[in-house]
């Protein structure tokens, strides 16, 4: 279980956010599509994938705003909360791949009395190839 | 090969339940008609089903299995059932060959299902068209959560060795 | 279509809204469950009821990520062209911004501002937000068209927004 | 929005009750084992249903018995009842299959003394037939309670 609290106070500029990985099965891709309801063709049709030119199917966004929101909360626990998730497109994320997220805390600060991180997520494929570097805010709680 | 005392020991026994891990809901009942472009209006059309004989959204009663699948993560552990035991020395694929659904009471949004699997017989070795094997009959017996029996799926499947 | 100075014709679809979009399904524990099976996320407040009703929020959440998810129009029936807004989605590919016939999906930004949970009616607004001046970059050249998605719940209370950039584009030799 | 009404009087033994076809795409048969939770590979993985000796990924059982079904409520209108189904499988339906599905009104009366949840009801049975371009794919006997006339 991922119920352990994590304090704002306890976190600093560097601090970093541990991996998880994801293979991306035939299996999962088809689960993608049921559990966002984005069945645009890209998310699962391999020809319609080929020739929009991807080696595969590639996840929705909505997938991978999922993945890293599990990222930050396997993290900081259920008591941070995700505020805002920045998600530029740069590498599809195909059938195939085994993707990692990861990050670190950039920076904290208070915003009207919440205590909160900036933190930069990464995810990885399994050629090293950095396919989306994402900004996150989370708010955590405070000893104070 | 023939059945073993094993498998003849366990004829007739009935398995620890199996839970559903979702409530009957709305949600799923609107995907499954999506997915069979079935417009039946006791299932999606709330004002429909509120002045039908039921006073409310049913669920398709075709979807009494569907509700009882397993979880897909974390991975269940799933209860004792006589079948996971039978020996069946030589055979290792199975198919579904007949199945027969009996509906008795309506499922609605909110119910909480179960079932529990008794297996009823196993034939004797048989020559099949894809191979040779075994037919296994089972009744899987569903009751919500007032213990009514809401449905029973009786089920045929073979267990065989293919044809080479 | 090479100075910053974007055209009237242009200017006026900066600041449209489009009419409300519900979705399709309230906020459900099952639909919650299946996105945790998708990305294996184990936060109780998700899935895990005991945990959550001890919780701040006094019960299950939905994962804020999942805002686009119950919005997504239905897979079948198809929906009447009547009832579609043409203001929605297509808005972004409507703009007369000239010769720029490929579009590359840019980034998406969500906010979360409030916790949805089971039995709540999420609906939509989007508006077009901005159109920035031409401008090349590596893959092309061309506007960045950029619409902002507004989410309510039945109380009328706004739980998040996702902004969402289109780069609009020619290639460049 | 009205539905119509097929009244147990009505109905002759041997009466068509209309068909329906579905082109299966690699999306509707992954989208149905997921619409039914049923993560059988053969279901949504091409490579694997190749292996298991099929001609691609195959539809799965509830979905076919949920197509089945659909046309039995769709003849009867939302009054019908399914009471039961008895499902046979004969082949199997794939990725680029057209599914066509046709019945007719087999057997027409009222539920005896002896048929348990049956009995007293305005019952009929009906025979559902669903093939392919390759042949026959499944096929189910479905009996349905039907509203009667005064």
């Amino acid at each position: 279980m991922v119920n352990q609290i994590l304090y704002w106070e306890d976190v600093g500029e560097g601090t970093e956010i541990p991996p998880v990985s994801l293979e991306l099965t035939h299996n999962r891709i088809i689960m993608g599509v049921c559990a966002t309801r984005d069945n645009f063709p890209l998310h699962h049709d391999p020809e319609f994938a080929h020739a929009s030119g991807y080696k595969g199917p590639a996840v929705a966004g909505a997938f991978l705003q999922g993945f890293l929101g599990r990222c930050v909360t396997d993290w900081s626990g259920p008591t941070g909360k995700l505020r805002k998730l920045t998600l530029p497109f740069r590498t599809p994320n195909c059938q195939g791949d085994t993707i990692t997220a990861s990050g670190k805390v950039t920076r904290k600060f208070l915003e009207n009395g919440d205590h909160r991180v900036d933190c930069e997520l990464t995810v990885t494929n399994q050629d090293g190839i950095a396919t989306v570097n994402a900004q996150a805010t989370v708010g955590l709680p405070s000893r104070a | 090969m023939a059945l073993t005392e094993k498998d003849l020991a366990l004829i007739g026994k009935e398995s620890e339940p199996f839970y559903a891990p979702d409530d009957v809901c709305k949600c799923m009942i609107r995907h499954y008609c999506e997915m069979m472009e079935d417009p039946n209006p006791l299932y999606t059309d709330e004002e429909y089903a509120k002045k039908s004989k039921y006073g409310g959204i049913i669920a398709p009663p075709q979807m009494l299995m569907v509700w009882c699948m397993p979880r897909m993560w974390p991975f269940p552990e799933f209860p004792w059932m006589p079948m996971a035991e039978l020996e069946l020395p030589g055979v290792d694929t199975y198919i579904a060959t007949d199945m027969i659904h009996e509906f008795y009471k309506p499922v609605r949004p909110g119910d909480k299902l179960r079932y529990v699997m008794k297996l009823d017989k196993v034939s004797d070795l048989k020559k099949t068209r894809i191979g040779e094997g075994h037919f296994i009959t089972t009744t899987q017996t569903y009751y919500n959560q007032n213990d009514e029996v809401v449905g029973r799926e009786i089920r045929t499947v073979l267990k065989y060795k293919p044809n080479e | 279509m090479t100075t910053d100075e974007l055209p009237p014709e242009v200017q006026q679809y900066i600041g449209r809204l489009s009419s409300f979009m519900e979705g399709p399904d309230e906020v459900n524990k099952p639909m919650i469950r299946h996105w945790c099976e998708m990305v294996e996320d184990a936060n109780p407040l998700y899935t895990d009821e005991e945990y959550a009703k001890n919780s701040e929020y006094g019960g299950i959440i939905s994962p804020p990520t999942m805002l686009t998810t119950w919005v997504y129009p239905r897979w079948w029936p198809p929906l009447p062209l009547d009832e579609m807004d043409p203001a929605i989605g297509p808005a972004q590919l409507d703009v007369p911004l000239g010769d720029v016939p490929f579009f590359a999906a840019s980034s998406i930004t969500g906010e979360y501002l409030l916790p949805m949970r089971p039995g709540d009616k999420i609906r939509y607004q989007t508006e077009l937000h901005s159109i920035s001046p031409f401008k090349k970059i590596r893959i092309g050249a061309g506007h960045f068209v950029t619409t902002i998605h507004y989410y309510y719940n039945q109380r009328d209370e706004l739980v998040g927004t996702t902004e969402f950039v289109l780069f609009r584009y020619r290639m460049e030799e | 929005m009205t539905h119509h009404i097929v009244y147990w009087d009505d109905v002759t033994e041997g009466q068509d009750i209309g068909s329906y076809s579905m082109q299966m795409t690699a999306v509707k048969i992954s989208g149905g084992a997921w619409a039914t939770r049923d993560t059988n590979p053969i279901h949504h993985d091409k490579d694997f249903a190749l292996k298991a000796q099929q001609r691609d990924m195959i539809v799965n059982i509830m979905h076919s018995e949920g197509i089945l079904s659909k046309l039995a409520t769709d003849w009867s209108g939302p009054e019908g009842e399914l009471k039961r189904t008895r499902f046979n499988i004969e082949g199997n339906c794939c990725v680029g299959d057209l599914m066509t599905v046709s019945g007719n009104v087999i057997r027409k009366w009222i539920g005896g003394e002896d048929e348990g949840f049956l009995a007293g009801l305005h019952l009929v049975e009906l025979q559902v037939n669903s093939v392919t371009p390759v042949g026959p794919f499944c096929n189910a006997q479905i009996t349905m309670a039907l509203p009667a006339k005064k």
